[in-house]
């Protein structure tokens, strides 16, 4: 599965891009799942991923919650919690 | 619901909701600027940055929730991205109704709920020159969290 | 606090308070404006009759009240008196302080008081020409008893 | 004891004047004695404080119950319930 995936605030800072697309393997479920899969992509995910509880993320530009199916996603994004307003 | 780099002026907005209407009886606005200093520390700048295309949809989505919760006869909210110094706009939100207490309220949840659901980030630049991202407050979600439970008084 | 025949502008009044002042993070303002129907009828039109000496000095009470009670960097009042049409202005009131509860809270317990306090009295003249006194509303009262339980919830 | 006395709203346009001064009789006491006696002032005051349970009173431009002692005051005003805002 191909999808586009965005880093925002000190996420895009650590992982050191503000987006990329990446072929995800089969198995690869949840947002949870894929943040696992994330943390091993190399030093700068582990870092961007460590504290994956702080962690926020919405699939195609909607809030999601970890165990969130990815299914038929075409842009995921992470990002800390927002501090707008 | 507008998101942008440029100033707003607040008594343009309200007079562009209100143009030509006697059906309105309560304006409520809310404007949020930054300040010179935030938890204790003094800050000299600060960076504001969203996530295009999600923002305006939550954006919308909260202003929707807002008209099916409460009368209103508009609203809006307006919020500023990019570099902003202490004394300058962030955020604008504006009711309208026929009566105050669903112009404070909508205004109140409009607040809340932007503040923790809307995409936005804040990294400010502390006067000693360092930059660091604004932690979330527990309690913009607890505030955020009074309107899960119906409202206690309307009118 | 100010009693006037005078329209007033939010954006100005926003800017005299704000002036300088990177110390204020929220800033609420509530304006209430004549609406064309009431109770039901049509209103052509409405004169606003005061207390001149006791309304200036229920009015700083109030606002007194307020800053007791939350913690405001600034507050203004500004009612009008005389001949009003629909869609015209009729009362506005500001508060600013560091953080968005307390301007809210602030900015509700002013319009809620100044409703049941202030000794303004409104005369309609119906679509039919018919002029009669307004009627004071049950529901401002149990607005302004909120008051007097300590507030659910600040900051 | 002579006081200046103010009317406002419906209060104003049925005894037809915003203020007068009047020499009270020794005995009132207070803001419900006074309205008594007030009612008994003519036609145009009868009307006025007819329902007597709706007017309000201030003592020297502050809010007064009808139980309040009038001893010491210079001006008391006399209206209906308030409409502002």
């Amino acid at each position: 599965m191909r999808v586009k995936l965005l880093y925002f605030a000190w996420v895009r800072e650590k992982t050191g891009k503000a987006e990329e697309h990446v072929d995800l393997p089969a198995g690869i479920k949840t947002v949870a799942e894929l943040i696992a899969w994330l943390q091993q992509q190399g030093p700068e995910y582990a870092e961007a991923f460590r504290r994956s509880e702080v962690i926020r993320a919405a699939i195609d530009r909607t809030h999601a919650p970890p165990g969130a199916s990815i299914a038929g996603a075409s842009e995921i994004a992470f990002f800390p919690p927002v501090t707008g307003g | 619901m507008r998101v942008q780099t440029a100033d707003f002026e607040v008594g343009a907005e309200i007079a562009a909701l209100t143009a030509g209407r006697s059906d309105i009886g309560a304006v409520v606005t809310f404007t949020g600027r930054m300040r010179a200093d935030n938890a204790g520390q003094l800050v000299a700048g600060m960076t504001l940055e969203h996530y295009p295309g999600m923002t305006e949809s939550e954006l919308e989505r909260v202003e929707a929730e807002a008209q099916a919760r409460w009368p209103l006869q508009a609203s809006l909210i307006v919020h500023r991205v990019g570099a902003l110094k202490p004394g300058d706009n962030i955020v604008l939100v504006v009711t309208a109704s026929r009566h105050r207490q669903a112009a404070f309220s909508a205004a109140e949840f409009l607040m809340d709920y932007l503040k923790t659901k809307a995409p936005f980030w804040k990294k400010e630049i502390g006067a000693d020159g360092r930059a660091a991202w604004v932690d979330a407050r527990p309690s913009d979600d607890e505030a955020a969290g009074r309107w899960r439970r119906p409202p206690a008084r309307e009118g």
